[in-house]
């Protein structure tokens, strides 16, 4: 057994997990919703109003960091994918399946956010771009995930087969990524870089970077959520599961 | 509940529809979402440019509306037949066809109406005017039930038969046909700047006929295909 | 309505008449003569593929006979005006996977209508399936569904069962548990035909029995 | 503060997008919730029919 | 037969696919006749000009061929799952992956064939330009494999399962989307008189890597959907 | 390959070891300890759910088992390649209903290999369906259809077979006729293991019997 199997069996075996989880999540949602709030208030009223876009502009602070999160969410969920189906490793599946909904909500606010942006910047809300096309695609694979794994009742076996074609789909995301740099597009190319000069004035490329961190630690917050409860479900047979229904119902009344 | 009555048996019959959609109401989804790809494939096969789709927009959302709403169509009475209660329904003292005109009524809430809900967001996806918007939904409001209760007809008629679905579409095509040219004609004469009231009223009498006929005929087929 | 009465002079809750039914003009049961009285439960036995399903379907009014006729309290059974007076229970159970037990009987009887002293909620009771009213029914096993299915029958404000193999899928405690259903909607004065060709059957008191042979076009009422 | 609300006059876009980006998010952290009490009494209500049906059993063979 | 040989069972296994197409021959032209009124909607909704249907002629075919294709995809395990016999196919002691494609293969030439076989006349009835034919049936020849191999790893995935036509094409589209683009770009550019050869060429590199990878995925699904 | 010997010393054909399998964690059979010897037909009796149809799925390595092992002449069946020493009768035949009997039987010896000895034809006359050869699969009885699949698996090059409700439709002849085929079986040193839930079965000798409960994480051997 490698390192990173013993790593997974130690940590992830479910009451742990579940408990660790439960400590860890109110300060995800914490800090990441006090970290969102910052950002939005320096990029709405801090940041200096763009020369060439005016007010506008300022759709990037949420249309960006979003669309790297419907990127990362689905990279995340790959990555697990892959570990569920090589090592079988029960976490692995809960935490692929449990961040298929979240980056699908990020998908469908990049593409709406995208869509508000270029109205007033292209004069039309939708195109059919290489860009805008694949961050279409990437919802519908978020989608065909989830709707597989709903539709099988076995609940592993929902979340291997969902996995596998997670992988499958893992070939959007180089195109997502690169289309602006492939194809010319009327969509912007890459401005943000973390090393090497960056194309974009300081003061609105902090707030940027801060709303980042916060969707990033959101993210874990709502993926710890929804695997604990994807947890209860699956191990809905073990006395532990029993024991947290039977004080939840004490408590709920 | 008072027993016996045949407004008591409908009113179950709906609530019994709805509480199914509702409990997978995933799968509710799922038309919506073919309809978007299918109209997605437009502009990637043809090309991107805005005049083009412009011209062919609400044709193309009329067929991707009519091709989701025939692959919806197969699970009207196929869940029904497989676990017997279509029989049930049959074997039920109350006239089939106002049972079966429920059934159509609940199916068409349940898919066609949220097919219309997002045919404006289709149509701006294909750049389909904002006058002409006004236009595509009234025709689909008038096409979409019509298409229901047709369709509702051939898939009583093909209820039981394995491998009914490319059967169903060949059946149910050529029913469509006359709606889909009234109905996108509309469209395409209201984009020309053309009257487009004639064709309208065609479907509405047509939807006037099928609500009374359609049923009957559905009790019938179902009748001849559940023996 | 003026009752027709057979040999006995009891009125026939059930009348078959020269009955005969045949797909693609081969026969599938000959012509058949028997009637199903008040307090009675009749056996069908079969091979596989002897007809009973077949003339279950054809009794209850889904499938129209070829030759011959049915009567219900003596007035002929006509497709069009399906009864009210039969219950069925067949091997598909009626049921929505996606409503609970008790849904599923609600909707029974709102449709069906409700027969007196008795609810959705006594008749789940009445075939051991208590505290199971909000499952899904997909979630129960294949006899509790087949117990779902008799409780819907047990529901129906009709004097006719025609039931097609209730013993199927069920443990020795199910068997035992249709044996008592039958005897005591015998004892209210219903009527019961029903089919089995495994080894357990209906066997309080002695059942009539109706042999069905395949394709052979004949019947005999022992 | 007018001119903060009417953002330039691309008040409806950015309104909307920073709309559109909280709603989503707090629908997201929103819809677990009540997945969550779901599972929950789904698991009560079969530990409930299990001590039920051991009753039973007890009951009917002492 | 030789017993036991891996090439005696890939023979037996084609032979009875097809076999059991020829027993069914009535249902195999579905998907064909499918494909033409899919065509024959387009005119009767978009209006008859020449000039405009000779425009979106290429990209319509696809389209077309592409959702017969899905449709017809669903036959590809369906009933081998329900008949039990994809288990006995499982069970055998050859690599699955062989067999299945195999499999693959036998549905392309059987439904996919037939289709590109009619695709002239689906472009005769929109007009499309003579000179762009060729290109057309490269491109079909081309992606239609590569549409088959790729849905059939989606099939293995919904297989088994009810209701899974929506959810189907829900998961295969996104990843036919790539497919249609290149395919009906060729076709497009060549009508523009544009050079069409890479795309032509994305597309047999596609094919290639999935004539390797395909049949092992399709397996892998295959294995954990039957459990 | 070196031979699993249990108590009695005789070499093990099936050997299954702590083997137990869960869906969502709920477990379908606890950990289920026993061996399979040649010249031995094991009988699987169990309610409704019990496990029955699982477990033999798992051991024929459709379904790879949550916890334990089995060995298949003392070599561990491992998922990946799937074993071609066993044959498997389920519930649904694996007959394709469009092809005839014979050709049934032939892609059955093309895709799984054929034991010496025997023939498609000969395997269906075996089973007592002589002249049925080029009928349709889709016009034949269940019990007829039944008894094709019970001819695929004499035809199949292996010692083990597991039979899942091998008497499920079949009428009494049909019940005699599973049963002599197993006798035979066992007698040429093969083994077999087969559920069953009705009042018919393996009844010559008297077969040791693997009792399953339903959700119980017991499995007692008797
Ligand atoms: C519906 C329309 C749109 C969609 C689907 C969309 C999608 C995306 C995606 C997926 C990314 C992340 C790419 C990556 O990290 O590799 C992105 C980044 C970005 N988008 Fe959009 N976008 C849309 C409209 C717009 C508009 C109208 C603008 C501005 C006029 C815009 C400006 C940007 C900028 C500045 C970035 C950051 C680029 C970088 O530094 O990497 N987007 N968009
Ligand atoms: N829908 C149908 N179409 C064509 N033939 C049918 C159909 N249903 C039944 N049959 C045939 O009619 C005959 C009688 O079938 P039926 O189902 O009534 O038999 P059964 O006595 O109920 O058998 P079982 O014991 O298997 O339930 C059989 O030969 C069967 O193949
Ligand atoms: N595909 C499946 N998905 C989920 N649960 C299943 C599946 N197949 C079986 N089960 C459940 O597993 C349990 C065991 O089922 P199994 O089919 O092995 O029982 P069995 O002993 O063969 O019963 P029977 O006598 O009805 O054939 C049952 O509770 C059943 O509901
Ligand atoms: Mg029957
Ligand atoms: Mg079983």
């Amino acid at each position: 057994m490698n390192i990173l199997t013993l790593w997974f069996h130690k940590l992830g075996s479910p009451p742990t997990f579940y408990r660790l989880a439960g400590l860890l999540l109110p300060w995800c949602y914490g800090i990441g919703l006090l970290l969102g709030l910052v950002a939005l208030y320096s990029g709405l009223v801090l940041a200096p109003r763009d020369y060439q876009q005016g007010d506008a502009y300022r759709i990037i602070f949420v249309h960006v960091p979003a669309a790297w999160m419907s990127l990362f969410a689905y990279a995340f969920m790959a990555a697990n994918a892959f570990i569920a189906l090589v090592w079988h490793i029960k976490l692995s599946e809960i935490l692929a399946m449990a961040s298929a909904p979240v980056g699908a909500a990020f998908t469908f606010i990049a593409l709406v956010t995208g869509a508000l942006w270029g109205k007033p910047m292209w004069g039309t809300w939708w195109t059919w771009d290489a860009r805008l096309t694949s961050e279409l695609v990437l919802l519908f694979l978020y989608l065909g995930v989830i709707g597989l794994n709903a539709a099988i009742e076995d609940r592993r076996q929902a979340a291997r087969a969902a996995g596998f074609l997670a992988l499958i789909g893992v070939v959007n995301l180089p195109i997502v990524h690169f289309s602006v740099t492939w194809w010319n597009t009327l969509h912007q190319g890459s401005t943000i870089r973390l090393m090497g000069p960056s194309k974009i004035d300081a003061a609105m490329a902090w707030p940027l970077l801060l709303m980042a961190l916060a969707t990033h630690i959101w993210f874990f917050g709502s993926v710890l959520m929804r695997a604990r409860i994807a947890l209860l479900q699956l191990e809905g047979g073990k006395d532990w599961v029993r024991k947290v229904a039977l004080d939840e119902g004490a408590a709920g009344g | 509940m008072k027993p016996g009555g045949t407004a008591g048996a409908c009113a179950a019959l709906v609530r019994r529809d709805l509480t199914l959609v509702w409990r997978r109401r995933g799968d509710a989804l799922n038309p919506i979402l073919f309809a978007l790809m299918v109209v997605a494939l437009f502009p990637l096969a043809l090309g991107p440019e805005p005049e083009q789709l412009r011209r062919i927009a609400a044709g193309i959302v009329f067929v991707a509306l009519l091709l989701a709403g025939l692959l919806a169509l197969d699970t009207l009475f196929r869940s029904d037949y497989e676990d017997g209660s279509l029989e049930q329904l049959v074997l039920s003292p109350h006239p089939l066809a106002l049972l079966l005109a429920c059934k159509i009524a609940v199916h068409w809430l349940t898919t066609a109406l949220p097919l219309i809900a997002v045919a404006p967001l289709l149509g701006e996806m294909l750049h389909l005017p904002v006058a002409v918007r006004g236009v595509l939904l009234l025709a689909l409001l008038l096409a979409t039930p019509l298409l229901s209760l047709l369709g509702a007809v051939c898939v009583a008629l093909t209820v039981g038969m394995h491998r009914s679905g490319m059967l169903l579409a060949l059946l149910v095509l050529p029913l469509y046909v006359p709606v889909l040219i009234f109905g996108a004609g509309a469209c395409n004469a209201a984009q020309a700047g053309l009257p487009f009231l004639a064709p309208l009223l065609w479907l509405a009498a047509a939807l006037v006929l099928a609500l009374v006929l359609a049923p009957l005929a559905c009790a019938a087929a179902l009748r001849i295909s559940i023996s | 309505m003026h009752e027709i009465t057979d040999s006995d002079h009891r009125p026939a809750l059930l009348q078959a008449i020269g009955l005969g039914f045949a797909r693609n003009d081969e026969p599938i049961f000959g012509p058949l003569d028997f009637a199903l009285h008040a307090g009675e439960v009749v056996l069908m036995e079969g091979d596989n593929g002897a007809g009973k399903t077949t003339l279950l379907r054809v009794l209850s009014g889904l499938l129209a006979p070829t030759s011959g006729e049915i009567r219900l309290h003596g007035a002929p059974l006509r497709l069009a005006d399906l009864s009210p007076q039969v219950a069925l229970l067949s091997h598909q159970g009626g049921l929505k996977h996606d409503l609970t037990a008790l849904e599923n009987l609600r909707f029974a009887a709102g449709l069906h209508g409700q027969r007196k002293g008795i609810s959705p909620h006594s008749a789940l009771a009445a075939v051991g399936l208590d505290g199971y009213g909000e499952v899904l029914v997909r979630q129960l096993s294949a006899g509790q569904k087949k117990r779902v299915a008799l409780a819907r029958v047990l529901l129906a404000p009709v004097g006719l069962w025609l039931l097609d193999e209730p013993y199927a899928n069920l443990d020795r405690g199910g068997i035992e548990l249709v044996n008592r259903l039958l005897e005591r909607h015998a004892h209210d004065g219903g009527a019961a035909l029903i089919t089995s060709h495994g080894a357990y059957a209906y066997t309080s008191g002695t059942p009539r029995r109706i042999a069905l042979r395949a394709q052979a076009a004949t019947g005999a009422v022992r | 503060m007018a001119e903060f609300i009417t953002m330039g006059g691309y008040a409806f876009y950015v309104w909307a997008s920073i709309g559109v980006f909280v709603g989503v998010l707090a629908l997201d952290a929103l819809a677990p919730l009540a997945q969550r009490r779901r599972v929950l009494a789904d698991i009560r209500g079969r530990l409930q029919r299990r001590a039920a049906r051991e009753q039973r059993e007890h009951g009917g063979s002492p």
